[in-house]
């Protein structure tokens, strides 16, 4: 028992380790680019969708180098849609989640491809399950669904015949 | 030029140590059993389609809840004077049924049980959506066809 | 003589594009002058059948992502869940669960590496030779959890039932079994001429484009990436556990099915191991029937595919509010285009079948 | 003595027995072929129908006959509908120089070697004319394979024949049997490697692992027969075994001294030669993977060909220094 406390311990050191990382990086966007931070949290930052593409290349090409784009999606919170995404950097071994919220008005965002090769199939899957735009994505084509499709089926208001939600109990 | 013989020779050799990997499997007993004529015995754990002894079940539908893909369904008749409920009727579609063995697993009296039968085969579309839980010979026609010789 | 390109179309079905992969090709006599991948054609929404389902239900519909490696799915999919529901699993659970997670990732990678072999004109032999030797595991899988190829044996909290007993025998066996099998294999396949001149220096995959396209796993480790999360960010309790990382130099469809070839010993090793030190208890953490998330997690897990990632957001409801699955086999394919330029269509299988991809991962 | 009708009717009484000799024999191949893959991979292979599955040809060519001929809508009808023909023709007439005992060979003809190895070359137009008559792009791939393929070994094929020839100093079948009577040549350094260089030639004209580019499963579908069905793709089928059984048959009776044994009837030790090079190379087809294009005409041109010539330099000159 005592080595699994003596593993909990170093887990929870990790894990403030890494928190203070965040926070500096974070820190750091905040210093470079005053005002594209929205909100932080533990968890995550959420940058206005002007900055996006500043700061992406602020997080690769500078002193943190984040060189994996390791995850991009898009939570649809109704009125808002959230893209997500998970920056890895080996270097630092951090993973830092970065948010951009989009109204559902205008779901048009730049798209990461000219930094990450990784953004380009990951982009294709969130304009086709969610609709968002990709400005500058290079192909941005259906990458699921067959292109005839019209509808996005991860949005919470998709509706299709024969498909019935289960009720939440 | 000697290292491109040398290249040649050794490519050669390779080829007869990967000879002599077949030949030595050549040499083995065949692995596989003869399937409509023997047939491999299930393991205790083994889930197959989903059973039910109707006598142990107290109709509490944990398992419908938990079913993933609802394949279950159950109607219990509540008596108005003992407040007990009553098993009236468990449908069960092995079409949908992704063979978790959640509602096994979730069943407070281990009436629910997933049987030993793997040999889901059947002739018409249908034939496996709407089973009867309650009926004793609901699988009689799934049993695949009668093979001569066969061995235990 | 004016140049005409041949175009064509390779799959959904063909007998090496690993599933209904469609390539789309583009070439000149032989030669691939350019690669055009279309997915797709299983496309089953996981993700947002994973919005109607409880975490408990979702667990089966894991096993249907990546079907050779059930477990891994299991345990990515639980240890998320774990993360965001603030539980830990038992000692016991957690060795139970990398004995399994590891006997997956052999199976696996028997299959990857019998297939590669097949998809090099191996007729049929490496591939039954990979068969024989993966029926032995989902012989133990199979007393494990009763099923052979969707397990849905691992729970949130734990796994659903414990070793039975002479299980842990079996799996004894088979280690001695499979170190005699592997050493076979590196006769069969890795000396042999023919193997090697056709997969070396074939779809070389250069680290920086490997992290830009976020390749990971074997994959990635072939281009000379010494990274695992097991070691270098390890749950359960892997950091217990005495293993080697094997990386390759070239990154080439060689080196991929090379570092798959010795990451199998290292994987028995690790069973061995964790067999030797299982500890006693429960193999389930006491947990609520019900549970309501809230708040939202990133988890990854080292697939044998690569890393697989689970981002759940709750919102206090049973079923999650959303699921993302980060599969790796999307962005390891994501990266072909890049690999087959200018290789013969030969080439072209050749770097598909090292690469891997397992389709239910990457359509979901 | 010159009875023209009846040298007619034996002829065709030969022939008659070579054809049913050709269907028979490629059934019998494909089931030692699907028993020796079988027995490699752990497997027991047909078992159901007849004893150890022996009557399962019986069955799979009753279905093949009764099988639709599909015809693709944009195919080249003439050249789809006679290349099966062009495959299969050359490789029965083949056997009519293949000396299965002393007394049997339809025409001991006194260019028999170079009979055999001509007109199995024409195999090729056969399987360009399916490659290119389905209007399938994978079969033309497969059909182009083919060309270059079997035009690249007929030059070490030849070669390393011509070293027999050399030793034996006839080109009729017969005559370079009798010549191995006092001693087969294989015993001599130079014919071994003759025989290698033969072997892998061979394996290569028959289109078979490691040098089954043309069809190559994995790749192209099944190269220049993926349109064929039914009947046409039976006679692809047999030819490919007829042809197997052919290059085995010259292999045997040049280097491993045909029908010559140590009793009689003296076809049954020709057979066994014959049968054991097949199933030696049935053993390498389920072991090896395949080799690329590029590769296999490397190999034919710049490891293969050399060998050959320098050993037919050897050759000559321990003829000559022989006296």
């Amino acid at each position: 028992m005592g080595s699994l406390n003596s593993r909990k311990r170093l887990e929870a050191n990790r894990e403030r380790r890494l928190n203070l990382d965040t926070a500096a990086i974070i820190q750091s966007i905040k210093d470079r680019f005053p005002g594209a931070v929205a909100e932080q949290t533990p968890g995550w930052v959420t940058i206005n969708k002007e900055n996006l593409i500043d700061v992406a290349r602020f997080l690769k090409d500078g002193p943190s180098e984040f060189s994996s784009l390791h995850c991009l999606t898009a939570v649809d919170r109704k009125e808002t849609v959230e893209v997500v995404y998970h920056f890895y950097s080996f270097k630092q071994r951090i993973m830092l989640t970065v948010k951009v919220i989009l109204p559902n008005a205008d779901l048009v965002i730049d798209s990461l491809t000219p930094l990450w090769g990784a953004a380009d199939w990951l982009e294709r899957e969130v304009y086709d399950l969610f609709g968002v735009r990709f400005q500058n994505h290079h192909d941005l084509r259906r990458i699921m669904n067959p292109d005839s499709w019209t509808d996005h089926p991860l949005r919470k208001d998709f509706k299709m015949a024969g498909f019935i939600p289960r009720p939440v109990k | 030029m000697l290292s491109k013989i040398n290249d040649i020779v050794a490519g050669f050799i390779s080829i007869l140590k990967g000879l002599a990997v077949t030949g030595k499997n050549m040499l083995k007993k065949p692995v596989t059993i003869q399937y409509p004529f023997e047939k491999p015995v299930m393991t205790e754990k083994f889930r197959g389609l989903v059973d039910l002894y109707p006598e142990k079940c107290i109709a509490c539908s944990q398992c419908v809840k938990i079913c993933p893909t609802a394949a279950l369904d159950l109607t219990a008749t509540t008596n108005p004077e003992t407040k007990k409920r009553f098993l009236g009727a468990f449908s069960y579609n092995g079409e949908l049924c992704c063979f978790c063995g959640l509602c096994q697993e979730v069943c407070p009296t281990a009436a629910m049980y997933l049987n030993k039968c793997y040999e889901v085969a059947y002739y018409k579309h249908g034939d496996l959506t709407k089973i009867d839980l309650l009926k004793a010979d609901k699988y009689q026609h799934l049993t695949p066809p009668k093979v001569k010789g066969l061995k235990k | 003589m004016e140049l005409q390109e041949l175009i064509i179309n390779m799959g959904p079905q063909h007998p090496s594009t690993h599933g209904v992969l469609y390539l789309q090709l583009k070439l000149n006599g032989e030669v691939v002058l350019d690669c055009q991948p279309h997915i797709g054609y299983l496309h089953r929404s996981i993700e947002k059948i994973a919005e109607n389902r409880s975490l408990t239900q979702f667990i089966a519909f894991t096993d249907r992502l990546d079907y050779m490696a059930s477990m891994n799915n299991n345990l990515g999919f639980c240890l998320a869940a774990e993360k965001l529901l603030g539980i830990t699993a038992p000692p016991r659970a957690q060795y139970i669960r990398v004995i399994v997670a590891e006997l997956n990732r052999i199976a696996s990678h028997l299959l990857a590496i019998s297939t590669f072999a097949q998809d090099l004109g191996a007729y049929a032999t490496p591939l039954f030779y990979a068969l024989r030797d993966r029926e032995k595991i989902l012989q133990i899988f199979d007393q494990l959890c009763g099923q052979r190829l969707t397990y849905n044996y691992l729970r949130v909290g734990g796994v659903s039932g414990d070793i039975p007993v002479g299980v842990d025998l079996l799996i004894k066996d088979f280690i001695s079994y499979e170190r005699r099998m592997l050493a076979e294999y590196q006769d069969l396949l890795t000396g042999n001429i023919i193997f090697c001149v056709r997969s070396k220096k074939i779809g070389i995959l250069p680290k920086e484009l490997a992290i830009n396209y976020g390749v990971t796993g074997t994959s990635l480790r072939a281009s000379g990436v010494k990274w695992d999360l097991r070691k270098d960010e390890p749950y359960l309790a892997y950091d217990k556990f005495d293993f080697n990382i094997p990386t390759g130099q070239n990154g080439d469809s060689f080196d991929r099915y090379y570092v798959r070839m010795v990451e199998m010993e290292e994987s028995l090793k690790i069973i061995e191991q964790a067999l030797g030190a299982l500890p006693e208890g429960d193999p389930v953490a006491k947990v609520n029937k019900v549970f309501r998330p809230t708040g939202e997690t990133y988890m990854r897990t080292e697939n044998p595919r690569g890393e697989l990632g689970f981002y759940i957001v709750g919102d206090g409801n049973p079923f999650p509010y959303r699921l993302k699955v980060r599969s790796p086999s999307f962005s390891n394919l994501s990266v072909i285009s890049h690999l087959v330029k200018g290789l013969n269509i030969s080439d072209l299988v050749c770097v598909l079948g090292s690469l891997d991809i397992v389709m239910g991962e990457i359509d979901r | 003595m010159n009875y023209p009708l009846i040298d007619l009717v034996f002829l065709v009484v030969k022939g008659v027995y070579i054809l049913a000799f050709f269907a028979v024999n490629a059934m019998f191949l494909i089931w030692l072929e699907r028993k020796v893959s079988a027995k490699v991979q752990n497997r027991l292979g047909p078992m159901v129908v007849g004893p150890h599955g022996s009557l399962q040809l019986i069955a799979d060519t009753v279905k093949l006959l009764l099988k639709e001929n599909i015809v693709p809508s944009s195919a080249d009808r003439f050249v789809w509908w006679l290349a099966p023909f062009f495959v299969a023709v050359p490789t029965i007439a083949a056997f009519l120089c293949v000396p299965f005992s002393n007394v049997w060979i339809v025409r001991d003809l006194n260019v028999g070697v170079l009979f055999i190895c001509s007109i199995t070359s024409v195999c090729v137009l056969g399987v360009f004319m399916a490659g290119w008559g389905s209007n399938n792009k994978y079969s033309l791939l497969g059909g182009m394979r083919a060309a270059a393929q079997i035009i690249s070994y007929e030059v070490p094929l030849l070669l390393s024949v011509l070293v027999i020839i050399m030793e034996a100093g006839t080109l009729s079948m017969q005559g370079i049997v009798h010549a191995q009577e006092a001693g087969l040549f294989l015993l001599k350094p130079n014919v071994m490697v003759a025989f290698l260089v033969y072997l892998i030639s061979a394996t290569a004209e028959v289109n078979r692992v490691p040098f089954d580019i043309p069809e190559a499963e994995s790749e192209l579908v099944s190269g220049y027969h993926t349109e064929y069905s039914g009947m046409k793709f039976a006679m692809f089928f047999l030819a490919e075994y007829a042809n197997l059984f052919i290059i085995s048959a010259v292999a045997a009776t040049l280097f491993l001294g045909g029908w010559i044994g140590f009793f009689r009837p003296s076809a049954v030790w020709f057979l066994l030669k014959v049968y054991g090079i097949i199933s030696f190379l049935m053993w390498v087809r389920w072991t090896l993977p395949r080799v690329r294009m590029d590769q296999m005409m490397a190999f034919a041109w710049k490891i293969l060909t050399p060998i050959a010539l320098v050993n037919i330099l050897v050759t000559g000159l321990l003829l000559v220094l022989k006296g």
